[in-house]
């Protein structure tokens, strides 16, 4: 964390980034921290707790594209980073990743395959958590899922905090803002609801990295982030990807195989 | 090696030399035959083509007797047990007639145990000991007579080619014996008629005799009890029907890798035939 | 089951317009028959077949859905219609996974040439969705609120 | 509001007979924004039209629905009438009342609902039609011919007489195809290659055709009127710009005993070949699996023979590219050969022959210059059986269809024997004798009538050998089932016709369609036999399906006028149904955020990246652009779209969106 801070500093004050995006203490939790001089680098921590993906932020138009930053990114973070390079969303060379190692060693990266490389030691594993729930619902009857969701989504009021956390959703334009056709209503229902998670689990088909920064963001705790998780194990030996390993090969739902599985087509 | 064995009705009757054959090459090749439990009839004979139900009910109890004891793979000496086991486990692929099936057995069948005959199980275990073990060779120029059961309908038995079957022949080749290139390798021997229209029956037999002797066979190789009981039994009256009378014997395939494999004429069931075998 | 008997199933079928809509054509040019309960949408490849259609179609009362198009390796478009493959699976499995009946959504490859398969796919998923009922469940939830908002919209 | 005109067509009865029209003009008519409905007996006739015309004027409409047969048949008819009324065609929809409905339901009430609800999603749709302006592209006016068969020979001579130039591609060293190898040709007996080799050395000296032989398609990118082609033309090892022709090296090539393709495997060929004598181009190629240098690195006698210096040993097969405006593809058929059939020795049998074996025999240039002869012994045949329908119309073999020129050419070969071997006996199994053509059923009874060939209408079961003959066991159906047994020495099998080894992958390269034999589809049975699905790809001859020379030329020449057709305009006129990503203004610019998802979706390539900038020329964002040239209109990365930025004209979000609401909203 030291060394963090000490970087942190000198990326500042020499000018090398304009903005170390990183974590500082908060009330209950770590917060963001937007760090524009070497001062502030003093609050810099980077532990466990610090769970916040903020790659969400380095999409955001008043970033990208203008000047230089660094980002400290835990593993999920890292993932959400290689996801956005492969659909073309970051710039290299205006981008630094900083991350902490297993042996406290500080870590810097510029490009997608040195992530690549660092990320591809790491196994994306089912915590406690998902791990429990999960069985759970696969253990159910589809009628029990239809009423398990329906019960979960009647709390959902759309507030829409689950596409803010995540950082893959960073359309200017989401689709329950298209309003020819207005595909899904905005305002919370029923079938308003359950539309919209379906449409964004679809949206999430091959790109979802389980950062579980949806779930975490949910004011009333439905458990969405298990079902764009569930889609991604699920998808990866069908489509023959590594969950958690994105890699320049195209989008899975964009490409295609010959012998892609089809017994369900008559 | 252990593998289930079903020997049927007429490997216990007409056919006992059949059956003697079987078990000793199975013995010096070291396959142990394990036969199913309380086995019944499969049907062959009236059943397949009066009642549907009792057809598929009678080879699927088979099948089920043998999944009980946990045989995955069952040998089916005689050519129309085999038939009939295969089909019924083609019919049983459909789910209705399946479950109606379990319902009148009022056993679990899955259709898991893979049916083979004779000659795929000498292929499949006994090719590289038959050749290790040769202490005579069959040095004879026979007609490998195949008949219509073990290759037809080829759409479910998928077993060797439907008009010149080839792996008794090879078989034979294998133990020092030359084949005939020949033209009644699947032609009928009238065994539907086996018992209601004799003359017919010596009529088809004897065209295939009469073939293999034409083109100088020293003896008819046969894989089916039926085939052979018509070609051997009635040699009497299919001599009537022959310009020249033939003697050929007709021994099973068995017999004949017997033989190669120094077993003794009374061993293999030799004696037993009508027509004096002589090789 | 039993009071199903009267129920006519909704199907909307959505079909690219090379093979299966040419082979819908030809099973009206063989003068084949079938059920009239399905109504056909065409799109221009199964590619083109957005999954929120599929959606749409049983939140407005639907009770079944077929999707078809181009054999593979048969697509006009080269490879449209493995596209649409490869989404199916996927939707499927959200689907599934959220509990929805996917059982109602048939999907199939009809060749310009297969007018007959056409008229069997029709007649059969007619009967298998009869045998699944109205899809109530999915309809129950659409119609709270969201008619109200629907007409507003109007 | 819409002004909409519906149009109920009754086709004659063929709609009225089964859907209550009158009833579907009159509920369509009370619909919002419609605002004029009839019904009409035919509404693709002249009055029709007429009809449609005069109400786009009357009412002012904007926007039209023909509710009547499947767009895939008379859209264009109504949107022409509509253009020439002054209305945008692409406000013109076709609701399918005919072959969707009323041909398969019965009359009732739900035929006539389920007509109703047909007119009302796309009066929905069409509510959200936009006016759209063609696209017009330019021609390229080059056209391919793959196939230098009779019918890519016709297609090629017709086309390049014309004025238009044509590349003509065959796979192997000569251009011929199966015309040249036959003997004489039905119905009138005289010789094939009279009458074809003028018309291959015609092709050679056109100066409009470049022929490349022993070339096959590569690949083939682009649409109508821009074709890419890349061609591979083999390694020749021969230069032929040198090579004289005097065939001095086929001579001294030691490696003999290659079964000729020319001759169907019954004669011989060197390794360094022509194929037949009158081959054009006629240089040899060499087969290098079978060369010895190739093979084992020693030999090279050719070089030592040749005078000119011809030899290349290290040629390598070449790729060029050709802009082409239309392909023409020709590449014919094959037959089985007589190892598809078990029950008649699985090949085995020296003297069991195809019918095109027994050409060979009886072609003059053949391996035994034209007398009948056994292949086992050399003998003449005193007994021949011929088998029609040897795998045609038999489901059990995978082939239903008819071959259509069995019953002819078995008939000529039975007649051809007669002519040649006096004392002979010839029989014909056939299952049905299918002689329609000009003069064909009169040639066939002279076969049977003058040349006495014995017809026995049955199949036969078995085909063995005894003692040197061929035991042919048959039955007569027409003598009460009579079981026939004779004695031949000669079989010869009139084995099915079927698609060209390859083809399928062909068809895949192109993008056209194929029928389940393999065979490429045509865009319609009968209105359009020449066309296929993909616009711009015209067939001729037996690669649709087999048929006999007069039909393959005549559809040759057919295909020639289509593409000639093409040609005749320097710009063609394409639908705008293209893909468009939206562009908005200012700050947005566009919804795009340039994840080029639809990149990797398009089979077209069509999806290009642009960077929009600002008034400062700083870099705003990237987003994706279609290229309307090389976009074909499936709308696949219109599905993928996740923030909606990318819609298909003519299939937009908000038309399918409406005309899916518009079916289940009662």
């Amino acid at each position: 964390m030291k060394k963090l801070r000490e970087r942190a500093a000198e990326l500042l004050s020499q000018g090398v980034v304009s903005l170390v995006l990183g974590y500082e203490e908060g009330t209950k939790r770590p917060r963001p921290l937007f760090c524009r001089n070497s001062v502030n680098a003093e609050k810099l921590i980077f532990d466990s707790r610090c769970i916040h993906n903020l790659a969400v932020y380095i999409t955001k138009k008043e970033l990208v594209g203008k000047e230089r930053f660094a980002v400290t990114a835990p593993i999920s973070t890292l993932r959400s980073i290689m996801q956005l390079f492969v659909e073309n969303q970051l710039n290299e060379e205006k981008l630094l990743v900083l991350t902490v190692d297993l042996n406290g060693e500080l870590r810097e990266f510029t490009t997608f395959d040195e992530i690549a490389a660092y990320v591809a030691q790491f196994e994306l594993k089912r915590g406690e958590r998902e791990q429990e729930l999960l069985s759970k619902i696969e253990g159910m009857t589809r009628e029990e899922r239809w009423k398990f969701w329906m019960e979960e989504m009647s709390h959902c009021f759309k507030c829409y905090a689950c596409r803010s956390a995540c950082p893959l959703c960073y359309c200017s334009k989401c689709v329950v803002e298209v309003n020819r056709p207005q595909w899904i209503n905005p305002w919370p229902a029923p079938l308003a609801n359950m539309e919209w998670h379906i449409n964004r689990a679809m949206h999430m088909v091959g790109r979802c990295t389980a950062c579980g920064a949806c779930g975490d963001a949910c004011p009333i705790g439905i458990p969405i982030d298990l079902i764009t998780r569930k889609m991604m194990e699920d998808m990866a030996p069908e489509f023959g990807y590594i969950p958690g390993q994105p890699a320049k090969q195209g989008n899975a739902l964009s490409t295609w195989k010959l012998d892609d599985r089809e017994q369900f087509i008559r | 090696m252990k593998i289930g064995f079903y020997p049927g009705c007429s490997l216990t009757g007409s056919s006992r030399e059949y059956n003697e054959s079987v078990v000793a090459v199975a013995k010096a090749l070291d396959i142990e035959l394990i036969e199913i439990n309380d086995w019944n009839c499969c049907g062959a004979t009236a059943a397949h083509a009066m009642n549907e139900e009792l057809s598929l009910s009678l080879p699927a109890r088979i099948m089920a007797m043998a999944e009980k004891q946990g045989l995955t793979e069952v040998v089916v000496p005689c050519a129309a047990c085999y038939n009939r086991l295969k089909v019924t486990q083609h019919e049983l692929e459909d789910d209705t007639k399946r479950s109606r099936v379990i319902d009148i057995l009022k056993m679990p069948y899955q259709g898991s145990s893979r049916i083979i005959n004779v000659l795929q199980l000498l292929e499949m275990y006994g090719a590289e000991n038959i050749k290790a073990k040769i202490t005579r060779p069959f040095a004879h120029k026979v007609a490998c007579y195949y008949g219509c059961l073990l290759v037809r309908p080829h759409s479910i038995l998928k077993f060797d080619r439907v008009e010149d079957p080839q792996s008794m022949d090879t078989m034979i080749k294998m133990v020092g014996g030359t084949t005939l290139d020949w033209a009644f390798k699947t032609e009928c021997c009238g065994a539907g008629f086996s018992v209601s229209r004799t003359d017919l029956v010596a009529k088809l037999s004897g065209n295939i005799l009469k073939d293999a002797a034409d083109r100088g066979a020293e003896a008819l190789i046969v894989a089916c009890p039926m085939c052979q009981s018509n070609l051997d039994m009635r040699r009497g009256a299919i001599n009537k029907t022959l310009e020249t009378p033939s003697d050929i014997p007709v021994i099973y395939i068995t017999q004949a890798i017997g033989l190669a494999l120094g077993l003794s004429a009374q061993e293999l069931g030799l004696k037993r035939h009508f027509v004096t075998v002589e090789l | 089951m039993s009071s199903n008997t009267d129920f006519e199933p909704k199907i909307i079928a959505f079909v690219c317009n090379w093979c299966t809509y040419a082979g819908a054509d030809l099973t009206g040019t063989s003068r084949l028959k079938y059920a009239t309960n399905v109504k056909i949408v065409r799109f221009p490849c199964t590619g083109r077949i957005d999954f929120l259609l599929l959606l749409k179609s049983f939140a407005q009362g639907a009770d079944g859905v077929i999707v078809s198009g181009c054999h593979p390796n048969d697509c006009h478009y080269t490879s449209g219609n493995f596209h649409a493959r490869r989404r199916w699976i996927a939707f499927r499995s959200v689907l599934d996974l959220m509990g929805v009946d996917i059982r109602r959504i048939q999907y199939s490859w009809v060749s310009a040439a297969e007018g007959s398969k056409w008229a069997d796919l029709v007649n059969n998923t007619v009967a298998d969705i009869r045998a699944l009922g109205p899809y109530a469940e999915y309809q129950k939830v659409a119609d709270y609120l969201e008619k109200e908002g629907y007409n507003e919209e109007a | 509001m819409s002004k909409i005109g519906v149009f109920i067509c009754h086709c004659g009865e063929n709609i009225s007979a089964t859907v209550d029209v009158e009833r579907v003009a009159r509920e369509i008519g009370g619909m919002e924004g419609v605002a004029h409905a009839i019904d009409y007996k035919y509404m693709c006739s002249d009055p029709g039209q007429t009809f449609i015309k005069e109400a786009v004027k009357k009412y002012g409409l904007d926007g039209v629905v023909v509710g009547a047969c499947s767009p895939r048949m008379h859209e264009p008819t109504f949107r022409r009438a509509c253009a020439e009324a002054g209305l945008n065609p692409y406000l013109c929809e076709m609701a399918n009342l005919r072959e969707h409905c009323s041909w398969v339901h019965e009359k009732s009430e739900e035929t006539t609902e389920k007509a109703i609800d047909l007119v009302k999603m796309l009066v929905e749709k069409v509510k959200k039609n936009k006016p759209l302006d063609s696209i017009k592209v330019p021609v390229t006016k080059k056209a391919l011919v793959i196939g230098g068969g009779i019918a890519g020979i016709q297609a090629s001579l017709d086309i390049a007489n014309t004025g238009h130039k044509v590349i003509l591609v065959e796979r192997d060293p000569s251009i011929g195809g199966h015309m040249s190898q036959l003997s004489e040709t039905f119905p009138t007996l005289d010789c094939s290659q009279c009458i074809l080799t003028p018309r291959m050395v015609e092709v050679a000296q056109h100066p409009n055709i470049k022929l490349y032989t022993y070339a096959e398609l590569e690949s083939l990118e682009g649409f109508i009127g821009n074709f890419k082609a890349k061609i591979r033309l083999k390694a020749k090892s021969v230069n032929y710009s040198t090579c004289t022709g005097c065939g001095a090296c086929i001579q001294k090539c030691p490696v003999k005993k290659i079964p000729s393709e020319f001759n169907a495997g019954l004669g011989t060929r060197t390794a360094i070949y022509v194929p037949f004598p009158q081959a054009v181009p006629n240089k040899p190629v060499i087969d290098r699996v079978n060369c010895n240098y190739y093979k084992r690195g020693a030999c090279k006698i050719c070089e030592k023979t040749c005078q000119v210096g011809s030899i290349e040993w290290d040629k390598e097969d070449e790729i060029i590219t050709e802009e082409v405006g239309a392909v023409v593809l020709a590449t014919g058929f094959d037959v089985k050969g007589t190892d598809f059939f078990p029950e008649y020795g699985y090949g085995q049998y020296k003297d069991v022959l195809t019918g095109l074996q027994f050409e060979r025999l009886a072609s003059a240039s053949g391996p035994t210059f034209g007398e009948i002869r056994r292949p086992s012994d050399g003998a003449v045949p005193k007994k021949i059986v011929f088998i029609a329908c040897a795998g045609s119309r038999d489901p059990a073999k995978g082939i239903p269809y008819c071959s259509k020129i069995c019953c002819m050419y078995t008939a000529k070969h039975a007649m051809l024997y007669q002519h040649k071997v006096h004392d002979g006996e010839s029989t014909v199994f056939y299952m049905d004798i299918r002689a329609g053509g000009k003069n064909y059923e009169e040639f066939v009874r002279r076969a049977i009538e003058e040349d006495t060939v014995n017809y026995v209408r049955g199949r036969v079961a078995r085909v063995y050998e005894k003692n040197g003959k061929l035991i042919v066991k048959g039955v007569d159906t027409l003598l009460g089932g009579e079981q026939v047994e004779i004695e031949a020495d000669m079989v010869v099998l009139a084995t099915a016709g079927v698609a060209n080894c390859g083809s399928e992958q062909l068809a895949q390269k192109l993008h056209v369609s194929y029928d389940p034999y393999h065979f490429f589809a045509e865009a319609h049975p009968k209105l359009k036999p020449v066309e296929t699905n993909t616009a711009g790809i015209y067939l001729a001859g037996a690669c649709q399906a087999p048929k006999d020379i007069p039909e393959t030329v005549g559809m040759a020449s057919g295909a020639a006028v289509k593409v000639a057709a093409l040609f005749s305009n320097d710009e063609l006129v394409r639908e705008p149904v293209v893909a468009v990503v939206n562009r908005l203004a200012p700050p947005l610019y566009s919804t795009c955020v340039g994840c080029f998802m639809c990149e990797t979706a398009c089979p077209y390539n069509a999806i290009e990246h642009e960077e929009i900038k600002g008034r400062d020329g700083s870099l705003i964002r990237n987003s994706a652009r279609v290229n309307q040239g090389l976009c074909q209109g499936c709308g696949t990365c219109v599905a993928f779209c996740r923030s909606k930025s990318i819609d298909i004209q003519g299939y937009t979000n908000e038309q399918v969106y409406a005309e899916v609401m518009s079916l289940l909203n009662d």
